[in-house]
């Protein structure tokens, strides 16, 4: 069981400026950007607002126009008890919109190497060496889990290496939207790497939506087939376990990363490298190499740091209230607890 | 062109769909979203289907390996879906029904699509569910051993969990003295493991979730600022 | 004929002799099931004897049948449901085999779960989704008319679920080279609510709410019975184990800073913490899955070959 | 140093890890092995309410799982529902699930019908026990029933008019009732009765719930759940209670299933605890081997 801790020791600046130069293990994974859409990124948030402004104005008269008419109530466009949480969203969303910005401006980040990212090309390189194919598993829910997008952001990363090394890439789905996007992710990735002959269809298909049916069908493929390489990256549930033993069962490298906090530890044990619930989010942005989606690694983080701070100083405060509880106010009623100015404003969620 | 509109419905909707939670005339709007995906991924099910037969028939055509199976798989789909959508052995329920050849609940018990439920899909699925109990066998035989300090603490805590679980437990109270007259024994490792499921499990959990609601934001963020796009494929 | 395949042989005859032995030296049989016939529009049962009589065309129309015990006087052999036990046990008994390694039976039983699923997914949206929602809602007469007698009279018709079904069939497009890119238009759609509609829900859900909970008090006391407190040792230390274990794993998660220092040793501490989550979760599922090998088996055991006698 | 023995285990071929877990599973069920368990707090408590209600008291059976986690829940059903019987009390059954129809009415053949069904005090369909049949609507449902019964199902399970029905009279929604008793398998179930109908009503509510489900509804004990019975060891705790309680004949092992698949976990459990030990010592013998020689 290989944890990525083992690898700290061996860290890595990732930089704007290294950009450029090209670190060499960070080059394979570079994504050049090459469509810059919208120029900037303030640019594409203002035409984005202003298509949600048209949208506001469109969507209600057409929709709700009965309701909205038979109310005699004045119309309330904002939900006030909800003005903490709104601030909230704002502030995070702000914190990572502007980290991406001066990514973007040239101003450098350090990144923190995965071992399980590094461990990627090498699966790659191990399968093509052996010439056996590669597996590729984007979990078993479908497209509306953001999991599934996650693990097809990084199926692009893996097929384009895949592709680099004309090495087999099987992807079976369990879903048939996800097995549209997954042909969509693939056959650009191919183009990207030079090698629009590599796409095949075939390699992408759907096998069915029940679970236990879809993980049949791919231990058995992969019984037969003896992949290389294993990737299961996306949702899963309690076939995490079912895959992971067969892919041990074939002698493969498996990478394995899932949000669903119930199946890490499934995964940890049976796997040789495994991205712990945010890391799997992070992978694209990392395996992309592109300073804005590095950029927004450095604004989770400042979510993160905010996270720590409101957990010390609501405990602090928590304390205090245990150790001298407030009094009573005039009515003869409880005064409220200190902490409550961090679990009820602050944090009132909607 | 091809790129940019995908791009911006994604934005917009998305967008919508952030804005329409803090509004509460546009709160439907939510609720709707989530009805029409329902509606696409059922349409896109069929799509999914068509391939399934392509996907087969071409394995039977080109006679590869095994290309029988593929043909007991089609039969088997064909014969499901004739089976369910065409309700074979199911009967009206009530008197007003009983004009409707199509009435009646598709799954009743004694339909032809309850005994393929009962009789074929759901003995396959829960043994092959049932399998994980030999899997966690040989994953816990196989990972847990004591190489490092961190696999030293994942296999101590599996041992004290697995003994807490069971009336096994028992054994660990034998080093205690004895208890007073009528108490029940004092049993250290139950507490332990209670303990153990209140702080860590729940701490680590925890952690987990603040670190993954960062990440979607960052992923939704990515999504809708158009930055990532692999889901969209390339330009032609 | 080698060794292994000598040993499956023998066990595949005593299997055999096995069953045979106890279908037909025992009372109870191997797989028997029984039902009684009940009418659908009544709840009553019918007694077996009188279907040859007095039934008219509309009540044998609505005949069902439900389980039965096999002393029930008005119990009938059913062989529907005797034949799917014996396929049911095979099927199961084919799957198992994969344990020893991927053979025929195991292959078998993975091509009819394949199409079975696929075609039991695809009936079931099909009825639930696209009568019960899209065509109720697009033609609520229609929808009475010719499947679901039970809609109401004055249900009126919904055409704004027009737009999913276009979005639904513009995948199709990606069949036909020339329009491939309108197919994207409905992943556009379905990504992008998704993003934002995820947003949402996990910061609320996720962020806020477990922050929230985290907030807790280092030091508890707790009231006595003589009105004044002291210190739940206990709990406190509880809310301390917490409190640094949730603070030392989320800086385990930090991506831009060096892993060294006072961030690492705090880190190192985190994924500690996470380690032993990990075993206990590992731990604390094991219960479970025993539990539906337990139920596998006892099918197995019980209602097909009925060797445990409870 | 040379040891045969350990290179056999350390190329052991996992099939033999399968055999033993088979067979530790399978041996139990087939010598009918089973296993008791200490009861813990939230069990006992729900017990002993069920023992201090007053004969005739009104409980509330929810029946909210379906086929696949019988397992766990139905011989929770089959307990809770003989312990009601033997004290006599008035059951009124109802699901949420669609799928818990059956779940009702096998439950009901298996212990009134088998047990209770004749004798000097037989239960009588209309006067000790009701079938109220499945409640569409999820969590709206459970408001419904918890502010008016008839306007949610004016009718039982076989179309009788509630009104009809002795044990109805009296009886307008969940408030007159002594106790919910729900065996729950995920949503909606056992949170959504005590959000909707036992906290805004104030009875008495005690769950069963599946192993997965135990954490989302800990929180609620002990102040809005009177008791919580988790799992398969919930339920042979439960069994093992009754067992002691009424020996006869519920100490007979046809009468606890539960109990026959305790012996089957502990044996698992016991065979998962050995193979980490010995996992760990070929681990640790192999170190031994490598460090005496190089």
């Amino acid at each position: 069981m290989d944890f990525h801790s083992r690898s700290a020791g061996e860290k890595e600046f990732i930089t704007m400026s290294d950009k450029s130069s090209g670190k060499p293990s960070m080059d394979s994974f570079s994504f050049s950007v090459s469509h810059q859409w919208f120029g900037t990124g303030l640019m594409r948030l203002t035409m984005t607002t202003v298509g949600v402004l048209v949208f506001l104005l469109a969507l209600p008269t057409l929709t709700f126009a009965e309701e909205i008419a038979d109310s005699t109530k004045p119309i309330v466009w904002f939900d006030t008890g909800k003005t903490a949480f709104a601030l909230l969203t704002f502030a995070i969303c702000a914190t990572v919109i502007i980290c991406t910005e001066l990514a973007r401006r040239g101003k450098p980040f350090y990144v923190r190497p995965i071992a399980g990212l590094l461990a990627m090309e090498e699966a790659v390189g191990r399968a093509t060496e052996m010439g056996k194919p590669i597996l590729f598993v984007p979990g078993i829910e479908d497209i509306k889990e953001i999991d599934t997008v996650a693990g097809l952001m990084v199926l692009s990363s893996v097929a384009k290496m895949a592709a680099e090394y004309d090495t087999p890439l099987e992807v079976p789905t369990s879903r048939a939207l996800v097995m549209t996007a997954a042909r969509e992710a693939v056959q650009a990735a191919a183009l990207a790497a030079g090698r629009p002959d590599y796409y095949n269809e075939d390699r992408i298909h759907y096998i069915t939506d029940e679970q236990f049916g879809y993980v049949a069908s791919v231990c058995g493929w992969m019984y037969r087939e003896k992949p290389a390489a294993c990737f299961f990256l996306g949702k899963f549930f309690a076939e995490s376990l079912f895959l992971a033993e067969a892919g041990n069962a074939v002698g493969a490298i498996q990478i394995a990363g899932t949000a669903e906090t119930t199946q890490l530890p499934f995964f940890v044990a049976a796997c040789d490298y495994t991205l712990l619930g945010e890391e799997l989010f992070a992978a694209s942005a990392y395996l992309s190499g592109e300073p804005a989606q590095l950029g927004m690694l450095k604004g989770q983080d400042f979510g993160k740091l905010g996270a720590i701070v409101l957990v010390i100083l609501g405990c602090m405060l928590a304390t205090w209230d245990s150790i001298s509880p407030r009094g009573k106010n005039a009515e003869g009623q409880n005064l409220p607890r200190r902490s409550q100015w961090i679990t009820d404003t602050v944090l009132k969620g909607g | 062109m091809s790129k940019t509109v995908p791009v911006l419905i994604a934005s917009i909707v998305g967008c919508l769909m952030i804005v329409a939670y803090f509004s509460p005339p546009l709160l439907p709007a939510r609720q709707m979203a989530e009805d029409w995906f329902t509606i696409v991924a059922t349409i896109a099910i069929f799509l999914g289907g068509a391939n399934l037969c392509l996907h087969h028939l071409k394995k039977i055509s080109d006679r590869e390996a095994g290309w029988g199976f593929s043909a007991v798989t089609l039969i088997s789909f064909a014969i499901t879906i004739a089976v369910g959508l065409l309700k074979i052995g199911v009967v009206p329920e009530s008197e007003q029904q009983i004009k409707l050849a199509w009435s009646g609940p598709f799954q009743q018990e004694g339909s032809g699509f309850w005994w393929i439920y009962q009789y074929l899909f759901s003995p396959i699925v829960s043994t092959m569910f049932a399998l994980l109990a030999f899997y966690v066998a040989s994953a816990a035989f196989r990972a847990f051993r004591a190489k490092n300090l961190e696999a030293i603490l994942l296999l101590i805590t599996a041992l004290i969990v697995l003994v807490g679980q069971t009336r096994d437990r028992e054994i660990t109270s034998l080093f205690l003295p004895p208890p007073a007259e009528g108490t029940p024994p004092y049993v250290p490792i139950a507490d332990l493991t209670e303990f153990i499921r209140k702080t860590f499990v729940t701490a680590g959990q925890r952690a987990i979730m603040i670190g993954i609601a960062l990440g979607v934001v960052a992923t939704s963020l990515r999504i809708l600022l158009g930055l990532d796009r692999s889901y969209l494929g390339g330009d032609e | 004929m080698n060794r292994e395949t000598r040993f499956w042989t023998v066990l595949f005859l005593g299997g055999c002799l096995l069953l045979a032995f106890q279908s037909l030296r025992t009372e109870r049989g191997v797989g028997q099931q029984f039902v009684v016939r009940v009418d659908a529009t009544t709840g009553k049962i019918i007694p077996p004897a009188a279907d040859a009589s007095d039934n008219s065309a509309a009540a044998v129309k609505t005949v069902i049948y439900e389980p039965a015990s096999k002393d029930d006087p008005e119990a009938i052999w059913s062989f529907s449901r005797t034949s799917g036990i014996w396929i049911a046990a095979l099927l199961t008994l084919c799957v198992f085999s994969y344990l020893y390694r991927d053979n025929v039976c195991y292959k078998l039983a993975e091509s009819i779960i394949v199409g079975v699923s696929a075609g039991y997914w695809i009936v079931t949206y099909y009825w639930e989704v696209l009568i019960a929602k899209v065509l109720l809602r697009l033609s609520p007469e229609l929808a009475r008319y010719a499947f679901l007698p039970d809609t109401p009279a004055d249900a009126k018709a919904d055409y704004l679920c027009i737009i999913p079904v276009v979005l639904g069939c513009m995948v199709f497009c990606r069949l036909i080279p020339k329009i491939a890119w309108m197919g994207r238009w409905p992943l556009a759609f379905v990504v992008g609510t998704t993003a934002g509609l995820k947003l949402i829900l996990f910061l609320n859900a996720d962020f806020v709410r477990q922050i929230r909970s985290t907030i807790l008090p280092l030091v508890v006391f707790s009231a006595t019975a003589s009105g004044g407190s002291e210190l739940d040792w206990k709990q406190s230390i509880q809310n301390i184990v917490i409190v640094i274990s949730v603070l030392s794993c989320v800086t385990y998660f930090y991506f831009s800073v060096e892993h060294k220092g006072i961030v690492g040793r705090i880190s190192r501490v985190g994924i500690w913490v996470l380690m032993i989550s990990f075993g206990a979760s590992f731990a604390l599922t094991v219960m479970g899955r025993i539990t539906l090998l337990t139920m596998r088996l006892q099918f197995l055991f019980d209602d097909w070959l009925g060797l445990v006698r409870i | 140093m040379t040891s045969p023995l350990l290179d056999k285990l350390n190329t052991l071929d996992r099939r033999w890890i399968f055999l033993s877990m088979a067979l530790a599973v399978l041996s139990p069920i087939l010598l009918q092995i089973g296993s008791d368990e200490t009861p813990s707090p939230p069990t006992i408590k729900l017990f002993d309410e069920i023992e201090r209600l007053p004969e005739g008291s009104r409980i509330l059976m929810a029946m909210d799982f379906d086929p696949t986690s019988a397992a766990e829940l139905y011989p929770m059903a089959l307990s809770f529902t003989r312990h009601c019987c033997l004290r006599h009390h008035k059951l009124y059954f109802v699901t949420i699930w669609p799928t818990g129809k059956p779940m009702i009415e096998s439950t009901i053949k298996a212990v009134i019908g088998a047990d209770f069904g004749s004798g000097d005090r037989p239960y009588q369909y209309g006067v000790d026990y009701v079938n109220l049949g499945y409640l569409a609507g999820e969590a709206v449902a459970i408001s419904q029933i918890s502010s008016d019964i008839r306007k949610a199902r004016p009718q039982d399970a076989r179309g009788t008019s509630l009104d009809e029905l002795p044990i109805m009279s009296g009886v307008i929604s969940v408030k007159e009732m002594d106790l919910i008793v729900n065996a729950s398998a995920g949503f909606p179930g056992g949170k959504e009765w005590v959000q909707y109908a036992a906290t805004p009503q104030k009875v008495p509510i005690a769950v069963g719930c599946t192993g997965v489900q135990s954490t989302q509804l800990f929180p609620y004990y002990p102040d809005q759940l009177l008791g919580l019975v988790t799992g398969i060891r919930g339920a042979i705790e439960y069994e093992t209670m009754l067992a002691a309680k009424y020996p006869n004949p519920y100490a007979n092992r046809s009468k606890r299933p539960a109990f026959l698949r305790g012996g089957a976990q502990r044996w698992a459990h016991r065979l998962m605890i050995g193979l980490i030990v010995l996992g760990n010592g070929i681990h640790l013998a192999n170190r031994y081997r490598r460090t005496t020689h190089p």
